[in-house]
């Protein structure tokens, strides 16, 4: 184990901004990826949705 | 044997995919979480460069998904456009939004090391320029498909660009020993022992495999997306229960 | 011979026409009929080899286009709703360079013969961008006089042509239709050609 | 009259398009015009320190060499485009890819040429030295008409599409960079006192590589826009 | 009403027409017919107010052109060979755009019947680089129906249109005349309107 | 729809031309495109000495921003001279002065403002220390809407000329060069340790003296191009 406390791990050595910096934007950009794939797929699931309903519509009016 | 062209249809390779991808995305994070505890915790501090060297438990894995996913995207796209098949084309597409953030991470990440370590956030240099065209590269891609309303026609044309720019890749990698630079070389290479602790390469690999299996689960996700968007008149959608709910 | 085999026509995701299959035979004239947006423009640059159908094949002579993209397009004539004519060019250069392009070697004698055909004697030097709509329509059709094609594909070409140019135009294909040529044509106006014409409505 | 009409295509196409654009003198002059304001404007931004100039020299004459060319670029095959030529040259039987050259070719005379010419006149205003004139020169020469090459594959995959004008520069700009790195390398090299032979050759091997792949390359961009 | 005094048409060394004159009243078609070449649309673009006549006047309500430019470009559509139609931008943008350049504000809503109306339902927002021929003729003849001129100058407006949009065309112009709008129009086509029309051949 | 043509005419100028440019978001981006490209190539041609970028570094930001702006220039009246807005303009009860301020306010919104908020973060690249950041923003600020000013009048002067593209360049740009020295100087003179206070009054006078005249020279040439 490398860290006495957590105090120093978080100091890690003096090159916290660095360090830090690095896994915080790395881990954010691909929460970020992953978060707007999914608006995406609920837009797109929405659209194919509603083309559901519209044909359900069109279907209906000619048959009767 | 596995018939190729029955997952080469979207509609058997739609929830082929979707099988797949919470078993890719479960061993990303279980590698990731490896890799960091390999990375923070086990691995020594280095002589050099301090604490700050931990930098490499990211840097490495984004660079050469970065170089890696461009390939697959250009291969993707060189299949798209000989054998005239959608899901390729789609699969290129898929693939380079992932691409481009990987890109800009090693980026980030270059530059966050070189601050401490060369005393500059950026440098003309070859390695670091050639990255950046890297980003353009993906960036351009994605606006010319973006800008193309016929989906085909978009396809076409990305994998031109794709394939155009493939030659940025070699560049990449191997600028750092046609030019000498700031940028230090490859210490991983298949023929010569490594040239660095095996703990940290340990650590790093683990990254490595975390990065991938992620952009193989964000992709195939991806994929799924598009097949929505594009094939929204298709009457298999309707079947799906995702739809029906 | 030309012959196509279940063409399929897309545009974004409107399905235009679907298997559509037909033959055109030496001294036969087919024409494509329909409304706006039906598909004709559509089918006809495929024919053209301009763009690819997303099922079935065109034949010419027997062999597919493809083997013999060359060759074929030296048999072909295509002229489609853009002229093709350069604005700032004179009649008499745009031809001379579309005749080049074609890989056809002409003078500007037989150039200025085709012009006077045409009705635009005394036009040779004028830019195009001086002719009027009808005499531009002209000048492209021109072209019909100077390449020795065999296969004409016409798309709209009675567009901006006063009565006698459509006259004209007619006794042309006519013409060509008799010394054994073939012709896909479209047009929204009536057409009394005196050869054999067999026509298909699109979109029907 | 001699006509040049019974030549080859692809030479009947750079003829044309010569001719096209003397008709427009102003087309014709506008890269070169360009380029002469951009290089005159910096040292009056800059300020006139003799030795500062002389060091940012051959990056600056580069730089606008290569907007001058892109700049350009746009109406590469717009223009064959909405009047219908493409098509016809799309259907002749020479290759499109020998007619896609004849058109680049075309391109590099009316932008790269004159630049290269008045580059070295210009660059007496940062006081670059003999040598340095001359290999200028010579790493225009080599490195424009891969400027031309590169920027006929952007014009080509943005041909009719909404927003052309800024993709073309967003497709084609980092492609440009390495052309500009050994070009104004080259110059900086021999003022620096090392041969440039090094970065020229790596320009030839750049316009070798672009001569083969970007003809094929720009024409499989101009069927896809063909076909659609 | 619109009245033509004495026009001289001149292109280059040729003369095309001298001393025209003629008068168009409220709810009158005027047709101008003549060959290709023969100065029709030259006339037409004078009576636009895009070229000025070497001699002669026109007048619009009584007051020459020149003192009312303003008031009569609000009154008057003119609709020529070029339909003004931004490729790459989609119908509804074009149709948009061009009334508010009019000075006439639309909505969407109005320039969705309109393209409705025309035969365009369900390409609202398709690019006009992706419409057939006669579809981009019926969008810029959408304009006919946004903005409320009453004196109209068209161009050959039957060029593309199939069978149903040159009938539908003949009862705009009708359902026009009948307003009390005026019409002055070019075509090589036959055109069988029920109001009042004269006509003038042009280079005879 | 609530519309905005109830506004005053000035206003609804304004608002047309920001409408009409986000239609087309390329025409847009334009200009801040080119101005982000151009700043970023010169450090890869000049090379990366540190000491020399930082040099140059107002003077290359302050010539970018110069030709952006210039480059948009032409499409100032052309379009509405096409399409005949200009004529409605000219015959408007409003003064036709007030209207070509109004497009010229458009055009800067359009062209100088994104560049001046941009500027800074590109400046980044050159090292620039903060209090040169801050003189580089203010500098643009005030001098961008004078190169908008000075444009007017010749893109007006140029208008229906064929070739004006070339023309406006060689008749605005002598206009420039005052405001270039200025804006460029003020960051310098910070830089070495003199006040920016003299240069950026200077620019403000400008700013005055166009603000002044130039519409009203924009509009006589308006006038002069109307006419035939
Ligand atoms: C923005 C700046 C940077 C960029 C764009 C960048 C880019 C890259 C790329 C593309 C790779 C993978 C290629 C390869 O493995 O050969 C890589 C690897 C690497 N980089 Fe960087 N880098 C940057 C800054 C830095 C800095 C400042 C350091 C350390 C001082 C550094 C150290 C490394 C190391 C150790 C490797 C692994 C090489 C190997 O083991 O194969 N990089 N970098
Ligand atoms: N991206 C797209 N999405 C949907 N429909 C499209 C798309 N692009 C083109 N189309 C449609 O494809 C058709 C093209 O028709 P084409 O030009 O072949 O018609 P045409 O029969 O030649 O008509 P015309 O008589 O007017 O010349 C049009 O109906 C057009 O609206
Ligand atoms: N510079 C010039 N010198 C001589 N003749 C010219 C010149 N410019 C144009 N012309 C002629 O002027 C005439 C213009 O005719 P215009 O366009 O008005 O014809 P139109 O009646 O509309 O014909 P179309 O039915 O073909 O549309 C043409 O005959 C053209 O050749
Ligand atoms: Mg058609
Ligand atoms: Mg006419």
């Amino acid at each position: 184990m490398n860290w006495a406390s957590p105090g120093e791990f978080f100091a890690m050595g003096g090159y916290s901004t660095y360090v830090w910096g690095s896994v915080l934007v790395s881990a954010a950009a691909l929460c970020a990826e992953w978060l707007f794939l999914r608006g995406r797929r609920k837009a797109a699931l929405l659209h194919v949705k509603r083309e559901v309903t519209l044909r359900k519509e069109h279907s209906d009016e000619t048959s009767t | 044997m596995i018939n190729w062209f029955k997952f080469s249809s979207p509609k058997t390779f739609y929830p082929f995919a979707g099988k797949l991808i919470p078993w890719l995305a479960a061993m990303a994070t279980m590698l990731a979480i490896a890799g960091m505890y390999v990375g923070f915790f086990v691995a020594p501090t280095d002589a050099q460069q301090g604490e700050g060297y931990r930098i490499i438990f990211f840097h490495v894995p984004v660079s050469w998904m970065s170089m890696l996913i461009y390939l697959a995207m250009a291969f993707w796209a060189a299949i798209g456009l000989v054998f005239n098949s959608r899901l390729s084309a789609m699969m290129a597409s898929a693939l380079a939004p992932t691409g481009a953030i990987f890109t800009f991470l090693s980026l980030w990440t270059g530059a966050l090391w070189g601050k401490p370590m060369w005393g500059t956030w950026w440098v003309w240099d070859a390695r670091l320029t050639s990255e950046l065209i890297l980003l353009f590269l993906y960036i351009g891609f994605m606006a010319l498909q973006s800008a193309i309303d016929e989906p085909r026609r978009a396809d076409k044309a990305g994998a031109v660009l794709a394939l155009v720019g493939v030659v940025n890749i070699p560049i990449i990698y191997f600028s750092v020993q046609w030019w000498n630079t700031l940028h230090q070389g490859a210490s991983v290479s298949l023929t010569k022992a490594p040239s660095m602790a095996t703990i940290m390469l340990v650590g790093m690999l683990l990254m490595v495999f975390a990065a991938w299996l992620y952009s193989m689960a964000i992709t195939l996700a991806r994929v799924r997306c598009i097949i929505l968007e594009r094939e929204h008149h298709a009457d298999w959608l309707y079947q799906l229960k995702e739809v029906k709910r | 011979m030309l012959e196509a085999i279940n063409l399929v026509g897309v545009r974004g995701e409107r399905r235009l026409f679907n298997r559509l299959s037909f033959q055109v035979r030496a001294g036969e004239c087919l024409l494509v009929q329909g409304e706006n947006g039906s598909g004709k423009t559509t089918l006809l640059r495929m024919l053209a080899g301009l763009t690819a159908s997303a099922e079935g094949a065109i034949r010419w002579k027997g062999r597919l286009l493809d083997e013999q993209l060359g060759e074929y397009q030296r048999d072909m004539l295509y002229c489609g709703h853009g002229l093709g004519l350069k604005e700032d060019l004179s009649t008499m250069e745009n031809l001379l360079i579309s005749a080049a392009l074609a890989g056809i070697s002409t003078t500007p004698a037989l150039v200025s013969d085709a012009l006077k055909e045409v009705g635009l004697a005394g036009r040779e030097s004028l830019s195009v961008r001086g002719l009027s709509q009808g005499q531009k329509r002209r000048a492209g059709l021109a072209r019909l006089l100077l390449q020795q094609s065999s296969l004409w594909i016409l798309d709209e070409p009675l567009t901006a042509l006063d009565t006698a140019g459509c006259q004209w135009l007619v006794n042309v294909i006519d013409r060509h239709l008799l010394d054994g040529g073939l012709v896909v044509l479209t047009s929204h106006q009536h057409l009394s050609l005196a050869g054999t014409s067999h026509s298909i409505r699109m979109g029907a | 009259m001699k006509s040049p009409f019974n030549r080859h295509p692809m030479y009947v196409v750079v003829h044309r398009d010569l001719k096209l654009a003397l008709r427009r003198k102003s087309d014709t002059l506008t890269p070169l015009f360009f380029f002469v304001i951009v290089v005159s404007l910096i040292p009056l931004g800059v300020g006139a320190e003799r030795e500062t100039l002389r060091q940012i020299a051959p990056g600056i004459l580069w730089v606008s060499a290569l907007l001058a060319s892109m700049l350009s670029l746009n109406r590469l095959f717009e223009q064959d485009h909405a009047d219908g030529t493409l098509e016809q040259m799309a259907l002749s039987p020479t290759p499109l890819s020998m007619l896609v050259v004849g058109k680049v070719l075309a391109h590099w005379l009316l932008s790269g040429l004159p630049l290269t010419v008045i580059a070295p006149v210009l660059a007496l205003q940062f006081d670059l030295p003999m040598p340095s004139l001359l290999i200028l020169s010579l790493s225009l020469a080599i490195g424009t008409p891969v400027l031309s090459l590169i920027g006929a594959i952007g014009a080509g995959l943005t041909l009719g599409i909404r927003g052309g004008g800024v993709l073309v520069a967003v497709l084609v700009l980092p492609l440009y960079v390495p052309v500009l790195i050994f070009g104004a390398g080259s110059v900086e090299a021999i003022a620096s006192g090392l041969g440039a032979s090094a970065h020229l050759s790596i320009l030839a091997a750049l316009l070798v590589l672009a001569g083969f792949f970007a003809p094929w390359a720009a024409t499989a961009a101009l069927r896809v826009a063909l076909e659609y």
